[in-house]
């Protein structure tokens, strides 16, 4: 790491107030009615959270993106108007490792194989503050079986770790280390004391017991040879077929485009991206009525087996981070560590 | 939009025997109303589907009406004894979120009461006025 | 967008629109919509060249579908249809913009008036793009009537209707047809006797091959629809054979129990076993279950014992009879207002107050007095008659709102025949106003007035007691000179509100046809269709559809019997096909529509609703009640009302 | 109490027997302290079966879910499913009876009565708890023991029970073959409505201010609408893609979608679904509450749901499976139904 200093807690403010003053939207975990989530900040944020609720991916990713408008007076040409992403600059405080580390996968999708012109202006303009885990993990965390880490830097532009009354700042990034810059004074020179509490805190987090994927290497081979399992449909017979694990995923990216219309006289609208869900039943569906996911077990396994080995295939890593939020939200209980591990149980 | 040019944009779904039948008798006896509300024949008060009235708030309809045939003078026996009462839900639903009381509105009127159907817009026209555009429910597309 | 190609055509209607919509403006802004291939303005639509350029338009443009922005849809939608007919389109794919009564005609500022007639037409613009083509559906009919109500108003109907060839069902409530007329004395203006008039058409009834006749039957339950209705009648059960009875009266005179005759409205009594009057048709006794002293088990038995004809059977039971017919003519009827509601003239206890049918009674030959008038507490000869009008009628506050009617005529005609059977009596009339509108009829009751020298006072009565000399003291104002009158009469007769007959009441139920706010049957139009009912195939006659003299009883029998032989004149009907529709694929078979519909029209079958195209008649409450959208009715599906809705909010 | 080896028992006995051919219930969750839904096919495994305060889940959704499956492998079912059902399950069970989407002796319903317990409010037990999931609970009559990373704590039953099992008058399944725990209808933990009434002492300006920011936060995940046993359509009114077509569906039909509400999870789409579906749920729902502990959102919904509830009550005497027979809610109407609203 280049960049590595210690920032007093009171001071944390300030320095939000320094970033602000560069010309970023500070936004901080907030808890609003009963939930965390990532709102503006005005003075200051507590940081001391466990995590948002749905992952941050919609700083890059907004789960509605309208790529241009339409207009079609009869008898002229169909006119379009493209809309271009308006993208504050965003610095976003308190991202969890395992949300640091769904944004490296999110890049992938919308970068290395095609260019996504509004997730790009998007992600350009967001940086990320993450916050190291050194509270106990909660009882669905499972970063490290996937090859994670309680205290990564993955993704982040700067990590920030409490070690009690001050935080240690670990710039990632130029664009972290620009953010640490703007406000020099603030910060702390790293002492050997406090790397040394640094590294004992890291060291706690990363030993600290989580439930594990059991064989995370294998489960793409497993994954391939149980495709035809009745594991599946078994695994997810209580399924309700909701969005809650995909859209709460800080991975998942499938999205639906519409034409939402604004007037009829004349004709106009906006065509319009939207998240979509591999778990609704209309997701692939098809115009003829046909449906070649229609059963719970079929759309269970695409969203496991996109984790787990499509992704890998294509990018050649694990696509979940193990952050635990379908496991934990969803509402019948549905374990993507359990149907990894018993599916891999069942074709060993 | 200011007090002075703003005009409410009301939907009125009219039954056919009556109360559509009251507004022709408004229009043959050239009783005077506000231009504001825009009419839709249906068959029936009874068929006026709750999603009706949202769609319509959602569209931008500053205030909607649903007027019928008086009860027990129903064209179809029951329609209106319906209407009422899945509507009478829609009225307190839009009350409990929070969508002013007055932007939706029932009324029975029948075919011989011209006037009155004329009295209904005007009064719905009035007490709409004051509360300027309904922007709660209406879609913002941008 | 679909490929609809529809036509506008908005019409000028002279000036009666053009005044306050700018028609062009209108026609050319619903050129730019996109389902609109071709539109225009003209003078007068509906005029035999504007009727003309919208075939051609129609022809020329190739056009699937027309709106036309005109008056009401009442007064020219089935024009405009049947023109799109005649232009080789579907009648369901034209509709009309009222830009007339529901624009033009209620708003003076031209720019809103057009904004709004652009909104109502693009609305109908939208309507009609979803629009399917309908054809009209064909139902076989029943070519038999139905007459529910054996009085003056159901007989002539069915002598009509039968003589014209049609089978017709008569059904009475009571033992023998005939009804109040038979009740009276003499008939106004002309004084002819009143079962002169009707005992003949009584006995055509009877004999005529074409009328089946019900007596002591109502009618429980009607299903089905216009053409095609299935009636379930309860006869009750009368204990004696009608084809056997000799009318030799053994029976009566046996049987021990004694009722108040209704006949006469308590002025006589009766047995248990009896017949309701000399010329009843059917000419049969009738044993009244509720008087006799018991028929399980058998208590008496003494009318059977004497019977020597062996007419009487006390098996009999009550028989559900079932009856198809295509229409039914509602005749049930009248009652007299209860005196016991008029409490200011002692709510009928004070003797020697009557009503009129009890008047008639008194004055007719087969009446309790074989027509002498005496006063009912004495019997002797009434010298002082107070005859009192308006009696619960014309009074919103207390009884009823409407004017009854005949009750200026009858009063008049009870005066008369007062003094014609008692030359030195004195009769007074208490009347509010009177109103004699009808042929000869003022002449009648000058002549009640001049001839008859009957006293008429302006005035109200306030009330009336008994007095210690059993005279019934009236007291009431004279409002033409100011001065309160009292009057010690000998006898009071009161002219009674009418109201609908109790059966009416329960008729209405059962075939689910609308009342008036006064409980009279609901006529679908008040000027245009004064004998149709708001169903089809249901028509009204007589005073259960309001109060009415006889000849305008006897008219409007007629009438409906017309409308009777038009409707069943020919093997099919048409039924509108604008009815409910089911989506399969989203029924769930959940029954709330089945619950909603108030014709019965869906039922289940494997699962899924299913319409019954026939009793629809596309009122939509299914379509609002279902959660799942699975119902809608043709032509205004909810994807054709959203979009309707869009169209009103789109300027 | 109940001893949950009775439910296990009934379970295998009608198992064993035939009687049954699947027993839905619930099972120990393999993620911290929840049980979740199990469908239990064979006798031997009728031991996994487990009854406690994290037995959240409405199953009459899985009997729903059954019923679809069965529909779509054009199956017939060779003998009745069992379903052990809380009072709550059972009361779906009956609106779903009413409204015939399958027959009584289509199930097999083993009562188990909440007695004076009910379930757990995860999130009440988080805030209790420092923030942080239990991993393991457990009801003693009267209060919880939950396990935590932080080491274990009692807590009161009152506390953290759900709000809806604090209001709750019908704790006992009513309708059933066979019932296990004392009926303890009628029960009062706290008064019905009270929620409902806490919440509507707010005017109107500050309820839009509320429901706007709940609106505004839906995700339109659709959970709510996902776990509720009275959404059993195949197709949603609010999805505005034609799922199911038919052999007549017209390729018009397929192309003219009704576009009354969009896919944008922005706050007019979003108010718009939720008061549909409450309308939609007027009469049907039976409050329990699945809806608003599965939002991921913390979007109140049982607010709506009990708002039309406490409504068909009041103004229509109507009582959401009370009883199999009777009319819905929005199909029938009295005479007397209220009507001054209207001028």
């Amino acid at each position: 790491m280049s960049m590595e200093k210690t920032l007093d807690k009171a001071l944390l403010s300030d320095w939000i107030a320094a970033v602000t003053s560069g010309g970023w939207q500070v936004h901080g975990p907030a808890l609003e009615d009963g939930i965390w989530t990532f709102k503006p900040v005005a003075a200051s944020v507590d940081l001391d959270y466990p995590n948002v609720k749905q992952a941050p991916k919609d700083f890059a990713f907004p789960q509605r993106e309208i790529f241009f408008a339409f207009e079609h007076i009869k008898g002229e040409a169909p006119r379009l108007k493209e809309v271009k992403p308006e993208a504050p600059q965003c610095a976003v405080f308190g991202v969890r490792p395992c949300d640091g580390r769904g944004a490296v996968r999110m890049d992938k999708v919308f970068s290395d194989n095609v260019n996504d012109p509004y997730y790009q202006e998007r992600r350009k303009n967001t940086a990320y503050v993450g916050l190291a885990c050194n509270a106990p993990p909660s009882p669905t965390c499972f970063c490290k079986s996937v090859g994670g880490s309680p205290v990564s830097s993955e993704g982040m532009d700067i990590l920030l770790t409490d070690l009690g009354e001050i935080y240690i700042a670990q710039a990632a990034t130029k664009t972290g280390e620009a953010l640490m810059a703007a406000a020099d004074k603030l910060f702390g020179k790293m002492g050997a004391a406090d790397k040394k509490q640094l590294d004992k805190v890291h060291a706690d987090a990363v030993a600290a017991p989580q439930r594990a994927v059991k064989d995370a290497k294998g489960a793409p081979a497993a994954l391939k040879a149980g495709f035809d399992s009745a594991v599946w449909e078994e695994m997810a017979k209580p399924c309700i077929g909701c969005g809650i694990c995909t859209f709460l995923c800080p991975t998942c990216h499938c999205f639906d485009i519409n034409d939402e219309m604004t007037g009829m006289s004349p004709l106009k609208g906006q065509r319009v991206r939207t998240w979509d869900n591999c778990q609704f039943p209309d997701f692939t569906m098809h115009t003829s009525g046909h449906n070649p996911r229609e059963t719970l077990g079929t759309r269970l396994r695409q969203r496991v087996s996109h984790k787990f080995r499509y992704f890998h295939e294509n990018f050649g890593m694990l696509q979940c981070t193990g952050c635990g939020r379908c496991v934990s939200e969803c509402p019948v209980g549905i374990d993507i560590v359990a149907v990894v591990n018993k599916v891999a149980e069942h074709v060993a | 939009m200011s007090e002075q040019t703003y005009e409410p944009k009301i939907v009125a779904f009219l039954c056919k025997w009556c109360s559509s039948a009251g507004s022709d008798l408004a229009g043959v006896s050239r009783i005077q109303y506000p231009a504001n509300a825009t009419p839709i024949q249906v068959p029936c008060s009874g068929s006026v589907s709750p999603m009706y009235i949202l769609s319509a708030l959602k569209k931008g309809a500053d205030g909607v009406l649903v007027s019928g045939c008086h009860i027990g003078d129903c064209h179809y026996l029951e329609g209106n004894y319906l209407a009422r009462r899945k509507l009478h839900l829609v009225k307190e639903l839009l009350q409990f979120v929070g969508i002013e009381e007055n932007r939706f509105r029932m009324s029975w009127v029948s075919a011989a009461e011209g006037a009155k159907f004329a009295e209904v817009v005007k009064e719905f026209v009035d007490d709409l006025r004051p509360m300027g555009p309904q922007e709660k429910l209406k879609a913002k597309r941008a | 967008m679909s490929e609809k190609r529809t036509g506008v055509f908005v019409c000028h209607c002279g000036n009666n629109i053009a005044a306050t919509v700018d028609v062009k403006k209108v026609a050319e802004t619903m050129a730019q919509e996109g389902t609109v291939a071709f539109s225009k303005d003209y003078v007068y639509m509906c005029s035999d060249p504007g009727q003309s350029s919208v075939i051609e338009a129609i022809k020329e443009h190739r056009l699937d579908s027309v709106v036309v922005s005109c008056c009401s849809p009442n007064l020219h939608e089935g024009t405009f249809r049947e023109n799109a007919e005649r232009a080789g389109i579907s009648g369901f794919t034209c509709e009309i913009a009222n830009i007339r009564e529901q624009c033009a005609w209620v708003h003076k500022d031209r720019t809103e008036a057009t904004e709004k007639a652009i909104k109502i037409s693009r609305s109908a613009i939208r309507r009609v793009a979803g629009n399917k083509k309908l054809d009209p559906i064909a139902v076989p009919v029943t070519r038999r009537a139905m007459v529910i109500g054996g009085g003056i108003a159901g007989i002539q109907a069915a002598l009509d209707m039968a003589n014209a060839g049609l089978d017709v069902v008569l059904v009475e409530k009571l033992a023998t047809i005939g009804g109040h007329i038979l009740q009276l004395s003499e008939t106004f203006p002309t004084l002819d006797c009143s079962q002169c008039i009707l005992s003949p058409k009584m006995v055509e009834v009877s004999r005529h091959p074409k009328i089946k006749l019900l007596t002591y039957s109502e009618v429980k339950e009607v299903s089905g629809s216009v053409g095609n209705f299935e009636v379930k009648i309860l006869k009750k059960p009368t204990f004696v054979d009608a084809e056997t009875c000799k009318l030799c009266d053994d029976c009566a005179q046996v049987c021990p129990q004694v009722v108040s005759n209704e006949h006469d409205l308590g002025l006589t009594a009766r047995r248990a076993i009896h017949i309701p009057f000399a010329q009843a048709i059917p000419a049969s006794y009738t044993l009244d279950e509720e008087a006799c002293l018991g028929l399980n088990p058998i208590r008496c038995g003494k009318c059977k014992d004497v019977c020597e004809a062996g007419a009487i059977n006390y098996d009999m039971r009550p028989e559900t009879i079932t009856e198809n017919v295509g229409a039914i003519v509602v005749a049930t009827g009248f009652d007299l207002y209860p005196q016991e509601k008029i409490l200011e003239y002692g709510a009928g206890n004070v003797a020697d107050v009557l009503d009129g049918l009890q008047f008639e009674r008194l004055c007719s030959a087969s009446g309790p007095t074989q027509g002498h008038v005496k006063r009912p507490s004495d019997r002797t000869e009434p010298k002082e008659v107070v005859f009192i009008q308006c009696v619960g009628s014309r009074d919103p506050a207390q009884h009823c709102a409407y004017c009854s009617k005949i009750c200026c005529m009858y009063t008049a005609k009870h005066a008369r025949l007062y003094k014609h059977h008692v030359p030195d009596g004195k009769a007074y009339v208490f009347y509010i106003d009177i109103r004699s509108g009808g042929k000869n009829y003022e002449e009648f009751v000058q002549r009640a007035m001049e001839e008859d020298e009957t006293v008429y006072l302006r005035g109200r009565v306030s009330k009336l007691h008994r007095t210690k000399d059993g005279k019934v003291r009236v007291m009431g104002v004279d409002t033409l000179t100011g001065q309160n009158v009292e009057i010690d009469a000998d006898m009071v007769v009161l002219a009674l509100a009418m109201q609908p007959s109790q059966g009416t009441a329960d008729a209405a139920r059962t075939l689910k046809i609308g009342r008036d706010k006064d409980g009279f049957l609901a006529e679908a139009h008040p000027k245009l269709k004064p004998v149709e009912s708001v169903t089809g195939g249901i028509y009204l006659a007589g005073c259960a559809q309001g109060p009415k003299d006889i000849p305008e009883t006897v008219s409007q029998a007629s009438a409906a019997a017309s409308k009777v032989l038009a409707l069943l004149s020919k093997p099919t009907l048409s039924h509108a096909p604008t009815i409910a529709t089911v989506r399969n694929s989203h029924c769930t078979g959940c029954e709330m529509c089945v619950t909603a519909c108030p014709y019965d029209a869906i039922h289940l079958e494997n699962g899924k609703a299913v319409v019954n195209e026939v009793l629809c008649e596309g009122c939509g409450s299914c379509s609002a009640t279902c959660l799942r959208a699975a119902i809608s009715v043709r032509n205004t599906s909810p994807m054709q009302v959203h979009e309707m809705i869009e169209a009103c909010l789109s300027l | 109490m109940i001893n949950v080896q009775d439910i296990r028992d009934t379970a295998r006995d009608l198992l064993a027997k035939g009687e049954v051919r699947a027993v839905i219930g619930w099972r120990a969750g393999s993620r911290g302290m929840a049980a979740e839904p199990c469908v239990v096919t064979k006798p031997e495994e009728a031991d996994s079966l487990v009854w406690d305060p994290t037995c959240y889940h409405n199953l009459a959704l899985q009997l729903v879910n059954d019923r679809k499956d069965l529909v779509h492998s054009k199956k017939t079912a060779t003998a009745p499913i069992g379903i052990v059902a809380k009072g709550c399950d059972a009361r779906a069970i009956v609106v779903l009876l009413q409204e015939h989407y399958f027959k009584r002796e289509d199930v097999y319903i083993i009562g188990v009565s909440c007695e004076n317990s009910g379930v757990l409010d995860e999130r009440k037990v988080k805030a209790q708890v420092g923030g942080f999931a239990p991993s393991a609970a457990a009801f003693d009559g009267d209060n919880f023991s939950v396990k935590t990373a932080k080491g274990d704590k009692k807590l009161a039953g009152r506390e953290v029970m759900a709000d809806r099992c604090l209001e709750c008058r019908t704790p006992f399944p009513k309708e059933n073959n066979t019932a296990f725990g004392d009926d303890k209808t009628g029960r009062e933990f706290d008064a019905q409505f009270a929620a409902l009434a806490r919440f509507e002492a707010n005017d109107e300006a500050a309820r839009w201010e509320f429901w706007q920011r709940q609106f505004d936060r839906c995700i339109r995940c659709f959970a709510c609408r996902s776990v509720c046993p009275m959404c059993f359509c195949d197709e949603c009114v609010v999805d505005s893609i034609e799922m199911k077509i038919a052999p007549e569906t017209t390729a018009e039909e397929k192309a003219n979608r009704i576009r009354w509400i969009e896919r944008s999870a922005v706050r007019s789409e979003n108010a718009t679904y939720h008061m549909t579906r409450a309308l939609h749920l007027a009469g049907r729902c039976v409050d329990c509450g699945e809806c608003e502990r599965v939002c991921p959102v913390n979007i109140p919904l049982r607010l709506l749901n009990t708002k039309m509830e406490r409504e068909a009550r009041e103004a229509f005497g109507f009582d959401p499976g009370a009883s199999i027979g009777g009319p819905s809610l929005v199909a029938s109407f009295r005479d007397d139904d209220p009507g001054e609203f209207i001028r």
